[in-house]
């Protein structure tokens, strides 16, 4: 177990002589850890507290037909049952405090339930087991539904439909598309040139975050009509928001408290604990505790969802990767929460750390009948990575080449063109796969020890290439600057558009031309760059930013009867004017 | 519901509670006697958060039914320092293994069952000590580190 | 029975903060008469270090020793707006807000110093002591707590200081995915070694080494803490973690520690880190974020590892002796992939 | 269904009262019953305790061994009389539980716990319930219909104290070193003139409770342990087992692989 610091590495990029930053300070609340003392939300004491517990969904997927609480009502210590009908606004989506998403997740259901565990009612009694018992008394009424629990059935025409704000199953991107797109260069042209294809199929399971503390909030009437919210979230005005949304109150009637968590790691985002906490506050008029107990924290609070990927890869026997394309199915279970934009991250993301010439990817978000996903350490990015290592091993192999040699060979570096187009900086993962080499005692060749992030990057590498048109020509239509009108005249999201390094207007080279296929080139790799690239029709890469044409906004689609069909135009999006960002901090209905 | 008398020793200190049936030591020392050190991390009886010492024996106080200590001398965190830190609490902060810090007073008062016992454990010892107490942010090791560092000290006090 | 080993690679990058921008995050500073400052915040410290990465980066910026520095984490009523502790966004996002907000106080500290020395503010330069002297001239010196006390009794100034930072939120290009995700990345290889037993399956993770880019390590304990703990988790997630043992299925599902397979204090492996520090332009101090990255390269590392060592390809996690001994069965036996 | 604890002076009387209310249950180490208290449990609304007092005595009788049911984990431990059974108490949670685990409660612990019961399965243990003036019974029959009948107050468990050496107790779980079983193998393998004669095997986590394994026994008798003698044993490994599925393995991995870790115990090249 040893940590060294390879202060010799970028130390020209650094002033290593700074007063605090940079020394081994002790942690600010170490203290009062070693002692017991810091304070958690769990650590405040009330008089009078009552205890929340919630009725689940033994199904899948089923309709209520109705719930039965009168024997709970008269059972000793049951102060309120709390129904989704005594919820201000009981229909939500987390991301709405980015206007990312329709709402489409009640706090407790009311008509039918999509995944097991799914909360139903909840019981407020004077102790825990008071309200454990209550909710054993209750008695719903479900006509079970057919469920489907696999990403690509869920996918399928005819597939039982899980969240009815979104009918084939699939999150809509840019009310648009039932997927993610990501296109750079022409991958199949590159794949039709390579002298090697693997492909590979993976699968991320669902994981759980875990943190020793689980999930909870006390909330208690505060003076002046407020509430005070004492809460183990990772995001306090994540949650108040959420709160003030769901229970429409005023964002400043609420207290929150917080700050002092007992690990997260992604599963203490999802703000369900506090909104129903602070209603069993308005209802009974005294503090209320909900908290997960770990059976719930493992199988009903929110996990890192699993992840299904498609990887194909090009690349050529001297190592250079020129072509990869990814198809990816993100397992969101019965409602969004965050794996929607979970796959913008993802794409953003793809093809990693790598400079291939031609990339593709449709990223699915879906929902399944099993508990909802969230974020998790690595939010977006752990499944990706893992398929793409594993991949990176096997075409390695494929090729007879050293793993680290051919990850060095094919790093991206300082002044590369990304996927997501934009220029690579501050790159150090040549730098970090030596020093692991050197640490390992796993030999690599001079040429490779000699790469640098901050050399041979940029010029042909920062190039983008052309682009091939998607269905519709519609990409040909944009460069074109074409006449379609935003998709969302209201939203401001468009107004944030940087300018964009496109390509420009003009058509397209013959597929036979090769700078579609033009591999990276690395200056210490055998290989010569390219010839004669960029051909005269090919874009002004290197144009200054003001030369670039501003893309247009989105065409909208004409609509279509058709069947669902993955990756065809999305046609049934609905579009929602006027919805402002963070709108749901002032805790007033968006709609 | 039925309630009863408790009285027992929390710390060196005598306290005395009602207690209503079934109801565990965990919850007794939280809400009833007001002791936070202790934490909830499961109930099952598979974390090791409420790990506290029952007439010196590490016990998981959300397995024990409240009644049962009457008469009993308990410990837990809270107790650890006097007018100084324990030296567990000080190898913890030394070897920065707490980073959350909500597991972390189980696992001193794991640690402390051990040293109490073994006051120079080896490291499987030590393994074996916090083998029922989960850390999700550390990897262990530093908390491994700190527990023989703590006894290392403590060797060194007695032979001084 | 024969126990193989093998070594796996992998390297990988991760974006720092929310990939779209359009997530603010603000600070608060101010002093008390006595020079001692409070940094207010709503941002979450679940064991990362909020607390204590952003009262560094206060210190420094103020100018003032760490201890003259405490910070107070999420309380909506005092603590200004925060998007979260998510993303990796804490250290980048938070600790921007609270240079702007160190600076401004810093600048009134240093008006009220210089008001106090008949100097211009200009020429005043902090010592990190808790001294402030005329540049060239430490003789002329007026301590921080004398000079926010002029401030707050004489001349009626705030030692106080506002801060935010907030990315753009991006635009996404619906067709090609353009956007501008973040503004910098973290880095990492990490190298696995481990032992597979043929006739079990089992796999034993025997070292790791690493190498991590983390912009500036601001404290490099805490960097350690995430980095060990990280690569603990991410081996965990390797081998041992799911809610769903026989996904897609949803049977058999744990509810408790003993059926959510972690490893325990006896299972860890030793780990090797080197950690490498390439400032971000943009980042506090230069500072990232190696909260998440951490894990990340451990997954597929173990994966190429077991497919070393036995020539099986687990492309389904976690990598369980179930999954490994079917794949040996399969193919007949193990099948070393390199000699010894 | 609100919960009552009832203390009564002697363990007779609190097993009469255990006998009355089909609701009750008795309180022993409450690592079990305890949880089930938290999880709010409605399958009991009585708490039945007595001082342990009575039941946690460990008397030797020449050839055999009496254990109170009501001695701990943590007891066995430092009980160095007991040290053949060390290995699979140390197998039973972290040191918290074990001073709360009893000697009495392993034998209720549902697959895949049991790590004890099945080391005394293999050692020929009765178990004498206090219901029946302590008439002891076999433990394999008092496991078949421990899940009938999960009312008894177990008194004492008796079992043959096994000769040097011949005792072998091996657990197999992921984590380390506290770990929920793939699988536990106990085996008494008494050698008379070079040759095994009396062998007892028994698995915990291959069934739904830990069973012993006959056709593992017979194949057994006669023979040496060694590659040759143990080969017909090996391939008989999981005759007319089916052992569960659950979050730990699968059934067919417990299959696959208790015959390897069979052979490793019998071989002396286990841990």
């Amino acid at each position: 177990m040893t940590v060294e610091f390879r202060k010799d590495l970028f130390a020209d990029e650094r002033d290593d002589n700074l007063n605090e930053i940079g020394k081994p300070t002790q942690r600010q609340d170490a203290l009062g850890h070693v002692t017991g003392r810091s304070p958690f939300f769990d650590d405040h004491l009330f008089d009078g507290l009552l205890h929340l517990r919630c009725v689940r969904s033994p199904h899948h997927h089923a309709r209520i037909r109705s719930i039965d609480t009168s024997r709970a009502e008269r059972m000793p210590g049951v102060v309120r049952i709390v129904r989704g009908q005594d919820v201000p606004v009981n229909l939500n989506t987390l991301l709405s405090l980015l206007d990312f998403g329709r709402d489409d997740e009640p706090l407790l259901s009311v008509e039918k339930v999509a995944y097991k565990g799914e909360p139903v009612a909840a019981v407020i009694a004077e102790t825990e087991r008071q309200a454990r018992d209550a909710v054993a008394a209750v008695r719903v009424d479900y006509e079970v539904l057919p469920h489907v629990l696999d990403v690509e059935e869920a996918l399928a025409p005819g597939a039982p439909v899980v969240n009815r704000a979104y009918p084939n199953n699939s999150f809509d991107y840019h009310d648009k598309y039932d997927h993610q797109k990501l296109r750079f260069g022409d991958v199949e042209a590159a794949f039709a040139q390579a002298d090697e294809v693997v492909e590979g199929r993976y699968q991320m399971s669902p994981i759980e975050q875990a943190p020793t503390e689980t999930n909870g909030a006390i909330a208690a009437p505060e003076t002046n009509d407020r509430f005070v919210c004492y809460t183990s979230t990772q995001a306090l005005f994540f949650s108040l928001g959420t709160a003030a949304k769901l229970l429409n109150v005023a964002s400043n009637r609420l207290h929150f408290i917080g700050g002092t968590v007992g690990g997260g790691f992604g599963g203490k985002v999802d703000s369900l604990n506090e909104p129903m906490a602070i209603l069993g506050c308005m209802l009974t008029g005294r503090p209320v505790r909900y908290v997960f107990d770990r059976e719930e924290e493992m199988q009903v609070g929110a996990p890192r969802g699993a992840e299904r990927w498609y990887l194909k890869d090009g690349v050529m026997r001297d190592g250079r990767l020129v072509a990869r394309k990814l198809t990816g199915y993100f397992d969101s279970g019965a409602y969004t929460r965050l794996s929607s934009y979970a796959i913008v991250k993802c794409t953003g993301h793809i093809p990693g750390p790598y400079t291939i010439p031609n990339v593709h990817s449709d990223v699915f978000c879906v929902f399944t009948n099993r508990t909802p996903a969230t974020a998790m350490r690595g939010f977006g990015v752990t499944g990706v990575d893992f398929a793409i290592e594993c991949h990176m091993d096997k075409v390695a192999r494929a090729i007879g080449m050293d793993p680290v040699e051919f990850r060095i060979l094919n790093a991206y570096r300082d002044g590369d063109m990304k996927a997501h187009r934009r220029e690579a900086k501050n790159c150090a993962l040549i730098e970090c796969a030596q020093v692991a080499a050197e640490k390992a005692g796993w030999p690599i060749r001079e040429a490779f020890r000699q790469m640098s992030s901050l050399r041979d990057g940029g010029g042909e590498r920062a190039r983008i290439p052309h682009t091939v048109t998607d269905e519709h020509g519609r990409i040909g239509e944009r460069r074109a600057g074409g006449t379609a009108t935003p998709a969302r005249p209201a939203a401001p999201r468009y107004a944030a558009m940087p300018p964009a390094p496109v390509a420009a207007t003009p058509p397209a080279p013959p597929p036979s031309v090769s700078p579609p296929v033009a591999p990276p080139p690395v200056a210490s790799a055998p290989v010569p760059p390219p010839a004669a690239s960029p051909p005269a029709a090919s874009p002004p890469a290197a144009s200054p930013p003001a030369a670039r044409p501003q893309p247009a906004p989105p065409a909208v689609s004409p609509p279509s009867a058709e069947p669902y069909q993955p990756s065809q135009p999305f046609q049934r999006g609905v579009h929602r004017p006027g919805a402002g960002r963070f709108s749901s901090i002032s805790g007033t209905r968006r709609r | 519901m039925a309630r009863k008398p408790l009285q027992f020793t929390l710390n060196g200190s005598d306290k005395a509670v009602f207690v209503e049936d079934g109801r565990n030591l965990l919850d007794t020392l939280r809400r009833g006697v007001g002791d936070l050190s202790p934490k909830y991390g499961c109930g099952q009886g598979t974390c090791g958060c409420c790990t506290v010492l029952i007439d010196g024996a590490p016990h998981l106080s959300c397995l024990v039914l409240a009644e049962t200590v009457e008469g009993r001398s308990v410990e837990t965190a809270a107790g650890l320092a006097g007018a100084a830190l324990h030296p567990l609490q000080q190898a913890f902060m030394d070897n920065f293994a707490a980073q959350c810090g909500f597991c972390t007073p189980g696992m001193l008062m794991a640690a402390k069952a051990l040293l109490d016992r073994v006051p120079s454990p080896s490291r499987e010892q030590v393994v074996e000590a916090i083998g029922g107490n989960i850390c999700r942010c550390t990897g262990y090791e530093p908390i491994i580190d700190a527990i023989l560092d703590a006894a290392g000290r403590s060797a060194g006090r007695r032979s001084a | 029975m024969a126990l193989h080993r093998g070594r796996g690679v992998a390297t990988i990058n991760y974006p720092i903060g929310m990939n779209l921008g359009g997530d603010p995050s603000q600070a608060l500073v101010h002093s008390n008469p006595d020079g001692k400052f409070m940094v207010a915040l709503s941002s979450i410290d679940l064991g990362q270090g909020m607390k204590s990465v952003t009262r560094q980066i206060a210190a420094e910026t103020l100018g003032v020793p760490v201890q003259d520095v405490y910070v107070d984490t999420a309380d909506s009523d005092t603590g200004p707006h925060c998007m979260g502790s998510f993303a990796s966004r804490g250290t980048h996002r938070v600790g921007n807000a609270v240079i702007a907000a160190a600076k401004e106080a810093r600048a009134v500290m240093l008006e009220a110093a210089a008001e106090e020395l008949e100097v211009n503010a200009a020429d005043l330069e902090t010592d990190g002591q808790g001294n402030i002297h005329v540049r060239g001239a430490p003789q002329r010196s007026i301590t921080t707590g004398e000079a926010c006390a002029a401030a707050q009794f004489k001349q009626g100034r705030t030692v106080s200081g506002r801060g935010i930072f907030l990315i753009p939120l991006s635009d996404v290009d619906p067709e090609t995915g353009e956007m501008t995700p973040v503004s910098c990345y973290a880095h990492a290889a990490m190298i696995v070694d481990v032992e597979v037993d043929d006739e079990t399956g089992e796999v034993r993770v025997l070292q790791m080494n690493s190498a991590y880019e983390v912009g500036r390590a601001l404290n490099p304990r805490l960097v350690e803490q995430q980095l060990r703990g990280g690569a603990w988790m991410g081996m965990s997630h390797a081998l041992y973690e799911t809610t769903e043992p026989y996904y897609p299925d949803r049977g058999h599902g744990p509810v408790d520690f003993n059926g959510y397979l972690m490893p325990g204090p006896g299972d860890i492996a030793p780990h090797n880190i080197a950690i490498l520090e390439r400032p971000a332009p943009d980042g506090p101090y230069g500072g990232k974020g190696p909260g998440e990255m951490c894990a990340n390269p451990v997954l597929p590392a173990v994966a190429n590892a077991v497919f070393d060592a036995v020539g099986v390809r687990v492309d389904e996690l976690p990598i369980t002796p179930e999954k490994v001994l079917r794949g040996i069965r399969a193919q007949g036996g193990a099948r070393p992939q390199r000699a010894g | 269904m609100s919960l009552n604890v009832s203390s009564y002076p002697d363990i007779a009387e609190a097993a009469r009262a255990l006998a009355r209310d089909r609701a009750a249950r008795y309180l022993g180490g409450g690592t079990l019953l305890m949880r089930a208290v938290n999880e709010g449990d409605q399958g009991f609304s009585t708490l039945i305790r007595a001082p342990r007092g009575a039941l946690r005595a460990v008397r030797g009788l020449g050839e055999q061994v009496e254990i109170g049911a009501g001695v701990s984990m943590a007891e066995v431990l430092e009980d160095r009389s007991l040290d053949f059974l060390h290995e699979a108490a140390r197998g039973v949670g972290g040191p918290a539980v074990r001073s709360m685990a009893t000697v009495g409660g392993n034998l209720f612990a549902p697959s895949p716990y049991g790590d004890f019961a099945t080391a005394l399965l293999a050692l020929d243990a009765t178990v004498a319930r206090v219901r029946d003036r302590g008439t002891p019974i076999e433990l394999r029959a008092f496991l078949a219909e421990r899940d009938r009948e999960p009312r008894a107050i177990v008194a004492s468990v008796t079992v043959r104290r096994p000769a040097p050496g011949t005792f072998r107790f091996a657990k197999v779980s992921r984590v380390k070193p506290k770990g929920v079983p793939v699988l536990c193998i106990a085996a008494h393998l008494p050698v008379a003139a070079g040759r095994i004669a009396g062998a007892r095997v028994a698995y915990g986590a291959m069934a739904a409770t830990p069973v012993r394994v006959e056709a593992v026994e017979r194949t057994l008798e006669g023979r040496t342990l060694d590659e040759a003698g143990i080969a017909a044993a090996v391939a008989a490994a999981v005759d007319g087992l089916d052992p569960p599925t659950d979050a730990i393995a699968s059934s067919w991995y417990r299959r696959e692989v208790a015959p390897v870790h069979l052979k490793r115990l019998l071989l002396g090249r286990n841990g």
